[in-house]
């Protein structure tokens, strides 16, 4: 496609916990945590993507990794068409911003907003040195800040303030992709809208190209265009945000959806109570006796899913919904999805 | 079995640390200046005499070929020959070590006795009067030297109130116990205001913490919330800084023993220093090292005891 | 305390175990190469000499030899052993043994091999005789055979190597050996087959390594000790004071000197030598150093040595003549110098700085430079050094040991590290050592005296007595003026 | 409901609201600081406050106990005045302790934070290096390398720094391994700026506190071991007037003249209280 | 008619700091019945926490109670000594704390901790212990308890935590159980289980909840009635359908259109302008008039109390009338 701007292709990130030489000669093998374990994804221009999945399922690192802050084990990262070698030219590497999670943690609390901002102006030469100052300000206006919090240090901010300094930090840079983790989570619900509206106005105003990670279904909802399922280090479906949520396609998906609390109208507390108190146990066991058989790697969602097959012994790919080919999923039950348009085979939410 | 093969482990990684110890140990002594064989022979000494006495103790050698069959004695559990006492070191060592060891382990007993109490004190009463005596007090162990403490504690236990032997060891059971309390006592001053503070410190953490609000809200009483929830967890972090202190205060023994004429390697060494006696000086270090060595490595197993969460490995 | 005090009073005409503490170790019991005072004054205890210093040092009494004559040509010495003498190990002492002691200590090198070079050869002409000859006419030869080097063992030995042997001597003495954990505590066990009838008293001595000169006091006060060998002058008058506590000072062949490198400059000149010795304040330092217990030194001979001349005239305070002699000097100005003390050593560091003072007066900047005991006897026999504190303490009765040391660079010394070597007084001292008539060699003694003290090659600082504090439950404990004591002599 | 023994801070930072929270007065911060500036002017201020010359003897008048005409502390076993002693010795001290640390501090800081940023074959020898210092006791390392040098100033400052810095080095570069995880040095990393500057100027500010703490303790220990030198002849060179040669010298005495060897002794203690009020002030300021 | 199991009358609490004392309670007054769900809502700092810590009587340290009742069953328990009181407090009503790694002594087994209060309280033998805290752990859903009960905390994941945490505040057998928003550290689909063992707790065995969140949909999901606070303040209360359909206070309706609705994307959320008053300092009239769209003169001078608003509810607003002009204004500003 022409006007994608990011694409990630297979990318993997594995973290081998560090094994020490004794404990190698004891025969401790390294286990390595698979966070990311091959993702692919495309983020196009001027576009939000929502990335939800509970926690642990590697949003983080995916951020991380196209940030460049990990290096990926395995795959590419393209960005504007070219692939990102690893040591990145200054210029690709202010392109891709991120925005952290905790408004508490992710300002230096030794510097004031105007040394942070300066230092990065001046490292990049984005201004003359005399314009330092004036750009600075602009940025607080831009984030919705008064130019005297220049003057301050985190630690006099509240947590939406520190937030609208974090997102001041990265649009500094000038980039054209802004990652944000998580950027409200850690934020109260009445703050909260004020940043998901400030990034909904920003998007817009900067033609940034968004991706938003979220544990959040609400808030991905909320200000994405497409969203990503991520689970346990896996894309396992993609869509547009609206029909993502009303008609999810994977089991994992729908169980996510299924599971937000709703305020009013909700039949009460969700079903699944205890997890899996299951009648599919022996598919289950099946699944793994023939994964084990093969060789194969099986849906990493057959320990969980309530429609599990035998067939789920075989990882499937992400594949696209018959109905919709914008629409992709990772799961044995989308090719047949064709035959059973508009009558639910499973039990899903309303 | 978990332990063991910790243990195992960790031994194991001690051997490039001990090759590191060595070669400091032999390489500083050799820069001391002095000679031994002078030193040994005195006043009436002449060149020759000297010469051949050098020669005698394999001082004549490259210095590396001396390392190397200093490592290879040791490789033997050999650590040579005083040249003092022209008696094995390895037996000067095994008949003052238990001396020292026992100076160690009584020490930290009288540290735990003092420090836990005065910590959980000071802690319950956060800012309080007892809280800021406890704080300011002890730090006259820590500012008064040890051969000072030990003599103001002899004046008054020994001499005037007669309680303990004014210095010496003994030689049976009742007789040690009675004489290491005082220089126990004595090394437990400078230790305990450093584990009072930190003990101190990870108890108001620990207090704070919502664990214990949990604790309370079953109702049960205060004590059994501050001595069976607080203090184990305080426990677990002060476990390494006692740790890390009584092999800093290792050193302590060396003064200590002094001041209260018990026969450790302390005192050991500091007169092989003086008499120049290689072989002796460069055992009783490593016997120290390896003393820290172990203290650090049972630190790290009453850690891993105390708290679930330490994985060993 | 009061436990351990309760039983030695219950047994307080015989038994008892005696308790000595000190500040160092001793080595070795090896009495061919031993010279630390520490070891000596233990193995003495186990060996016995031929002939014995008497008690005012000035002469030897028979001792293991009950009798001997020396030969009119005065090359050769009789003697006659005590019968009925038996070793440790019940092995009679013959002339033999005497033979194998005395040639063993004449041959091993490194040692107190010097004492006996004039030594020509020891006869045995039956088992109860010893004849001994001299290469020459030998004044000092009786002395010489009270020293600890000449002490009897068994011959051969007694059928082990000398190491062993040395590991768990036996000699004829009052004690014999018992237990030694090395750098804390040695213990020799009564002798019950003594040859003097009813000795010793005491049932073992141990003498216990307390390098604390607190805690040694604390010791004895506290009745974990009947002796303490060195406590400090200053604690004397305290001690004084003591129930139950005494304290001897007992006349001491220990005498202070100042040394000055002659190989060094400005040290080579004797006006400047003269001008420091005139500057020391020597009543003060006796005063603030000793607090009183020990006097002004006037030679490098001691009054308790034998030919000491108390006349002789050994430079004495006087600021006046001390700037004169610096005017009359190469360095009129003053100069900049190093003292060599050593650390750890509280006289030491009070003489140093006490001098500091003084030589300022003279333009003289003196740094003080600590190093521990054993690196200061390196750089002072190395003579790299500028100038340094020493003292001396008599082995036997004769002057002889000393003033070679002194004053012959030959005799391995440097002239007491001095590098002094003027050849007139090394023909005096040759000339005193072949001398016997008393007064002949009182005269050649006294002339030496003079002499050396006019080139002032050592500051004589002081004469000290030796310190001992003693619980007063301690009877007939003696110290001669070379620091040997008799235990067998001593009940608690 | 006086029951409610409990003791929660408040985890939730405040947002400032002005000047009122910030101007919050650390009583402890200011009395360990207000003491220990005392002692620095007593120390700078030592020829106004006594006439006395801390090395001038007096051999006629010595061992005048405290309170004696002309000599407030009384004088020393060379007739010397013990205030004046006191504080001049303060000078020293306070120099060679503070000069004893820094440079442990300013290598071990800097190792640590190189060992516990890189991580990896770095840290691992650095860990090797720190472990073999480390197994020895501190004082008998010490020991042995003024031994090797000689006594002296430079040989105790570069004995206690050849020991020291692992402390440091330690403490840094735990704090390093938590600090790189934070997200605002992450943050700074994703600017792209170079590692030095990330080091220096994000990370360090920020590690640096406990080290800072620990130094406090640290110029007490380090007395202490000058002091303890002192008493093993390996100390200060004579005359200069310092704490640790006066309790050695003092200690002779303790048996009959006990103050000589208590008062520079509580002068150190007196030290040693201000810094560790100076540290729990830090503390208590850094958790405000 | 029988009085409610627990009512709270004007509780004030008040946390002295060096600058002042921090009113962070301000006159709370509450009342849940046996097996009743009550929903505490209101932003971050609003005192939720701290009420809830001062009814059983575990206020952080400065922190203390300075006026107010607390009934139980009708009785005031406020006066009595600190033992029997502590005592009644806990009996009745035992407490359930957000972060579950944090609320669990990590060196302890997770089962000796449930097993402590039986063993240390209700005088049970160890065995006797063990079996009830067994039988807890069954009850909160977790599966092989035998096995689980020797493990310690950080070696089961959030969910299970944060059940072990509701087996230990059931193991006191309380009426009622506190719970400070239980499911805001654990994951969605964790976060309905937990919330499902709450409710079933209640159904099945009579266990009230009084459940504090900023969560909005998380406590219209579990409770059937809502206090919300603001400031320290009650501001309105009411049945959960009601409130949420019709809310009569300016600061529920805000907070109802702040949050993002997962079954529909709107034009744009409601942002609060300003921030909550600082609770250090004396607060005249409507604590909410200064951010509020709607304040007039008025509202900054009254002395703001609860008014009846409507069938079982209250409201602490005196424009309750304009009410339905809300909606429109707001809509309208949020389209510019
Ligand atoms: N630096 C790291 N070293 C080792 N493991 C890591 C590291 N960072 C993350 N992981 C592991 O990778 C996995 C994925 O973590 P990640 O933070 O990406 O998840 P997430 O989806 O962002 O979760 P959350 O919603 O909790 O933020 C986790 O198991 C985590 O423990
Ligand atoms: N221990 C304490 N010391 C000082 N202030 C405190 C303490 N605990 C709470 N506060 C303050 O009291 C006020 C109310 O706090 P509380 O914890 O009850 O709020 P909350 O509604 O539970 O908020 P959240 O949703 O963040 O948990 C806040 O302003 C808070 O900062
Ligand atoms: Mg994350
Ligand atoms: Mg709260
Ligand atoms: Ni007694």
């Amino acid at each position: 496609m022409t006007n994608e701007i990011l694409a990630v292709e297979g990318l993997a990130r594995h973290f081998a916990p560090h094994v020490s030489v004794i404990d190698r000669l004891f025969g401790t093998k390294p286990t390595e945590n698979r966070a990311v374990d091959g993702v692919d994804l495309v983020l196009h221009k001027g576009e939000t993507l929502g990335l939800v999945g509970e926690s642990g399922s590697g949003k983080s690192t995916l951020a991380r990794a196209i940030v460049g802050l990990h290096p990926p084990t395995a795959g590419v990262i393209r960005y504007d068409g070219e692939v990102l070698p690893a040591k990145r030219t200054r210029a690709q590497q202010r392109a891709i911003q991120m925005v952290f999670q905790d408004p508490y943690s992710s300002l230096n609390p030794r510097m004031t907003v105007g040394q942070m901002l300066a230092e990065l102006l001046r490292f990049h030469k984005l201004v003359p040195r005399d314009k330092v100052r004036e750009r600075s300000r602009e940025l607080m206006h831009l984030v919705g800040l008064p130019e005297r919090a220049l003057g301050q240090r985190p630690r006099q901010f509240s947590g939406g303030q520190r937030q609208r300094v974090g997102i001041a930090r990265a649009l500094a840079l000038e980039p054209t992709v802004l990652l944000a983790d998580e950027p409200v989570s850690a934020l109260d619900v009445s703050v909260q809208a004020t940043i998901i509206n400030l990034f909904a106005d920003l998007k817009d105003t900067l033609d940034l190209s968004v991706i938003f990670v979220s544990h959040n279904m609400a808030v991905v909802r909320q200000i994405c265009d497409r969203t990503a399922v991520m689970y346990r280090g896996r894309i396992v479906e993609t869509g547009s945000t609206g029909t993502l949520f009303d008609d999810p396609v994977h089991p994992y998906t729908r169980l996510l959806t299924g599971s937000v609390p709703r305020l009013v109208g909700s039949e009460g507390p969700v079903r699944a109570e205890v997890e899996a108190e299951d009648d599919r146990g022996d598919v289950r066991q099946e699944v793994a006796a023939s994964a084990a058989r093969d060789g194969t790697t099986p849906c990493r969602f057959a320990d969980r899913c309530p429609s599990v097959v035998a067939e789920c012994a075989v990882e499937p790919p992400l594949l696209p919904d018959p109905r919709d080919p914008a629409r992709l999923a990772a799961c044995v039950h989308v090719p047949r999805l064709a035959e059973v348009v508009g009558a639910d085979a499973e039990p899903g939410p309303t | 079995m978990r332990y063991l093969v910790y243990i195992l482990k960790r031994l194991v990684a001690l051997i490039p640390v001990l090759i590191g110890i060595s070669l400091i140990v032999f390489f500083l002594i050799r820069l001391i200046p002095g000679d031994p064989a002078a030193t040994l022979l005195g006043s009436h000494a002449t060149p020759e005499t000297v010469h051949e006495l050098r020669t005698q103790l394999g001082l004549t050698q490259p210095v590396w070929r001396q390392y190397l069959t200093f490592l290879g004695h040791l490789l033997h559990g050999n650590l040579g020959y005083s040249y003092v006492y022209s008696s094995s070191v390895v037996d000067l060592i095994t008949t003052s070590l238990p001396v020292t060891i026992w100076l160690l382990v009584s020490g930290t007993v009288f540290t735990l006795l003092i420090a836990v109490p005065l910590a959980v004190l000071a802690a319950a009463r956060r800012n309080g009067v007892a809280d800021n005596v406890i704080r300011a007090v002890p730090v006259i162990g820590l500012g008064l030297p040890s051969f000072w403490l030990g003599i103001i504690l002899i004046l008054i236990f020994g001499l005037k109130l007669h309680w303990f032997p004014v210095a010496g060891y003994g030689n049976s059971l009742p007789e040690h116990l009675r004489g290491i309390v005082l220089p126990g006592i004595t090394v437990a001053l400078a230790l305990s205001p450093i584990l009072i503070r930190s003990l101190r410190a990870s108890m108001i953490e620990v207090l704070s913490s919502d664990y214990i609000v949990t604790a309370h809200s079953k109702g049960i009483s205060t004590s059994r919330v501050v001595l069976g929830h607080a203090l184990r967890n305080a426990a677990v972090s002060s476990v390494t800084v006692l740790g890390v202190n009584i092999a800093y205060l290792t050193g302590t023994t060396l003064v200590v023993e002094r001041v209260f004429s018990l026969p450790g390697i302390g005192q050991q060494m500091i007169n092989s220093i003086l008499g120049r006696d290689f072989p002796t000086v460069q055992g009783i270090t490593l016997t120290f090292a390896i003393m820290v060595v172990i203290v650090n490595l049972l630190t790290d197993l009453t850690h891993a005891a105390l708290d679930p969460r330490v994985k060993l490995s | 305390a009061c436990g351990s005090s309760s039983d030695t009073t219950s047994a307080k005409k015989k038994g008892g175990n005696l308790v000595i503490v000190r500040a160092q170790d001793s080595v070795n019991m090896d009495k061919t190469t031993v010279f630390s005072n520490a070891s000596l004054w233990v193995y003495q205890q186990m060996y016995e000499t031929l002939v014995a210093m008497t008690d005012d040092g000035q002469g030897v009494k028979p001792w293991l030899a009950e009798s001997y004559q020396m030969s009119a040509d005065n090359l050769s010495c009789t003697f006659k052993l005590r019968s009925g003498v038996k070793f440790h190990n019940g092995q009679p002492v013959t002339s033999a043994d005497v033979k194998f002691s005395i040639d063993e200590s004449s041959k091993t090198k490194g040692g107190w091999e010097f004492i006996n070079s004039a030594i020509k050869e020891v006869k045995t002409p039956d088992p109860l005789t010893v004849v001994i000859t001299t290469k020459y006419p030998w004044a000092p030869l009786l002395a010489d055979l009270s020293c600890p080097n000449n002490g009897i063992i068994p011959k051969d030995y007694a059928g082990k190597s000398s190491k062993d042997f040395y590991q768990a001597p036996v000699g004829t003495g009052p004690f014999m050996w018992g237990t030694w954990q090395k750098g804390s505590a040695l213990t020799l066990k009564k002798n019950p087959s003594y040859w003097q009838p009813g000795k010793p008293a005491v049932d073992t001595v141990t003498w216990k390594v307390v390098p604390d000169t607190n805690a040694r006091a604390l010791q004895l006060q506290g009745g974990q000790a009947q002796i303490n060998e060195a406590p400090p002058f200053s604690s004397i008058s305290q001690v004084k004071n003591t129930p139950n506590l005494k304290v001897d000072l007992f006349p001491s062949t220990r005498t202070d000197y100042i040394l000055m490198n002659q190989t060094k400059k400005p040290y080579d000149d004797v006006h400047v030598r003269r001008a420091i010795s005139y500057a020391i304040d020597r009543q003060a330092l006796v005063k603030n150093i000793l607090f009183g217990s020990g006097s002004v030194a006037n030679s490098f001979m001691m009054p308790s040595a034998p030919y000491y001349d108390k006349n002789s005239p050994g430079l004495q305070y006087d600021m006046a003549k001390a700037k004169q002699e610096m005017a009359q000097s190469s360095v009129p100005q003053g100069f900049t110098t190093t003292y060599l003390a050593q650390s750890g050593d509280a006289m030491d560091a009070s003489i140093a700085q006490i001098l500091q003072a003084s030589l300022k007066q003279l333009g003289i900047t003196m740094k003080i430079q600590n190093v521990d005991p054993s690196a200061q006897h390196d750089l002072t026999t190395k003579l790299q050094y500028e100038i340094s504190h020493s003292y001396w303490t008599m082995d036997l009765a004769d002057p002889d040991e000393l003033v070679q040391y002194a004053l012959d660079p030959k005799s391995g010394g440097h002239s007491f590290n001095t590098g002094m070597n003027d050849p007139d007084l090394i023909a005096l001292v040759h000339k005193a050592q072949r001398e016997f008539d008393k007064t002949k060699r009182q005269e050649l003694y006294n002339q030496i005296q003079e002499k050396a003290a006019a080139t002032a090659f050592l500051g004589f600082l002081f004469y000290t007595p030796f310190p001992y504090t003693q619980s007063d439950k301690v009877k007939g404990f003696k110290v001669l003026p070379t620091g040997y004591y008799h235990l067998e002599d001593v009940s608690l | 409901m006086s029951t409610a023994i409990t003791t929660v801070d408040p985890t939730a930072p405040l947002v400032d609201t002005g000047g009122r929270r910030r101007g919050r007065r650390n009583v402890t911060l200011m009395v360990g600081l207000g003491l220990f500036g005392l002692i620095v002017l007593c120390a700078l201020c030592a020829p106004l406050l006594t006439g006395q010359d801390p090395i001038k003897q007096d051999l006629n008048s010595a061992f005048q106990g405290p309170g004696a005409a002309g000599h407030l502390l009384g004088t020393d076993e060379l007739g010397r005045d013990v205030l004046a002693r006191l504080l001049y010795g303060a000078r020293v001290d306070l120099r060679v302790g503070v000069l004893a640390v820094i440079s442990p501090f300013v290598i071990g800081s800097l190792v640590g934070l190189v060992a516990g940023w890189f991580g990896g074959w770095v840290d691992a020898i650095i860990g090797r290096i720190v472990d073999i210092v480390i197994a020895f006791p501190f004082l008998v390392l010490v020991i042995a390398l003024v031994f090797a040098m000689g006594p002296g100033t430079t040989s105790i400052y570069t004995a206690i720094t050849l020991v020291g810095w692992v402390a440091y080095c330690r403490i840094v570069r735990g704090q390093v391994l938590v600090a790189k995880e934070q997200e605002y040095a992450m943050a700074a990393k994703a600017s792209g700026l170079p590692t030095w500057r990330i080091l220096l100027r994000h990370l360090l500010p920020n590690v640096i506190l406990q080290a800072i703490i620990f130094s406090m303790s640290d110029i007490v220990l380090t007395l202490l071991a000058i002091v303890t030198l002192g008493y093993l002849g390996l100390g200060v060179p004579p005359p200069t007037p310092d704490w640790g040669s006066m309790i050695q010298e003092g200690q002779q005495f303790i048996l009959t003249k006990w103050y000589m060897s208590t008062i520079p002794g509580l002068a150190i203690v007196i030290t040693g209280l201000a810094l560790a009020l100076i540290a729990d002030g830090i503390v208590e300021k850094a958790n405000q | 008619m029988t009085p409610p199991l627990l009512e709270v009358r004007d509780l004030h609490v008040e946390i002295p700091m060096p600058y002042g004392r921090l009113h962070a309670v301000r006159g709370v007054s509450l009342t849940v019945d046996t097996a009743e769900s009550v929903g505490l809502v209101g932003e971050s700092g609003s005192g939720k926490s701290l009420t809830l810590r001062a009814l059983l009587g575990l206020l952080p340290r400065p922190a203390r109670i300075v006026s107010g009742a607390i009934l139980i069953d009708g009785e005031d328990v406020t006066g009595m000594p600190p033992k029997r009181l502590k005592r009644r407090l806990t009996d009745t009503m035992s407490m359930v704390f957000q972060d579950s790694l944090t609320a669990l002594n990590p060196v302890m087994r997770v089962g000796d901790q449930i097993a402590e209060a039986p063993l240390r309280r209700l005088g049970a033998s160890r065995s006797e212990a063990r079996a009830i805290a067994v039988d807890l752990m069954n009850e909160v859903g977790i599966a092989d308890p035998e096995r689980r009960y020797r493990l310690y905390p950080h070696e089961l994941s959030g969910g299970m935590r944060q059940r072990i945490c509701i087996a230990i505040a059931l193991s006191t057998k309380p009426r009622l159980i506190l719970a400070d928003e239980p499911t805001t550290a654990l994951d969605v689909t964790i976060q309905a289980q937990v919330l499902g063992v709450l409710d079933r707790l209640r159904q099945e065995e009579n266990v009230g909840l009084l459940l504090v969140s900023h969560d909005l949909a998380v406590v219209g999901q579990t409770c059937s009635r809502l206090y919300v606070m603001y400031a320290g303040k009650v501001v309105e209360t009411g049945d959960l359908v009601d409130l949420v359909t019709a809310p009569r206070h300016p600061y529920t309706f805000s907070l109802l259109r702040s949050v993002p609705d997962p079954d529909r994307r709107v034009a744009r959320l409601l942002s609060i302008q300003g921030q909550p008053p600082d609770l250090a300092e004396t607060i005249t009239g409507c604590s909410f008039a200064p951010r509020c769209p709607f304040a007039e003169d008025a509202c900054r001078e009254w002395d703001a109390e609860l008014l009846p608003a409507g069938p079982a509810r209250q409201s602490a607003c005196r424009r309750i009338d304009t009410a339905e002009r809300w909606t429109a204004m707001v809509s309208q500003e949020a389209t510019r």
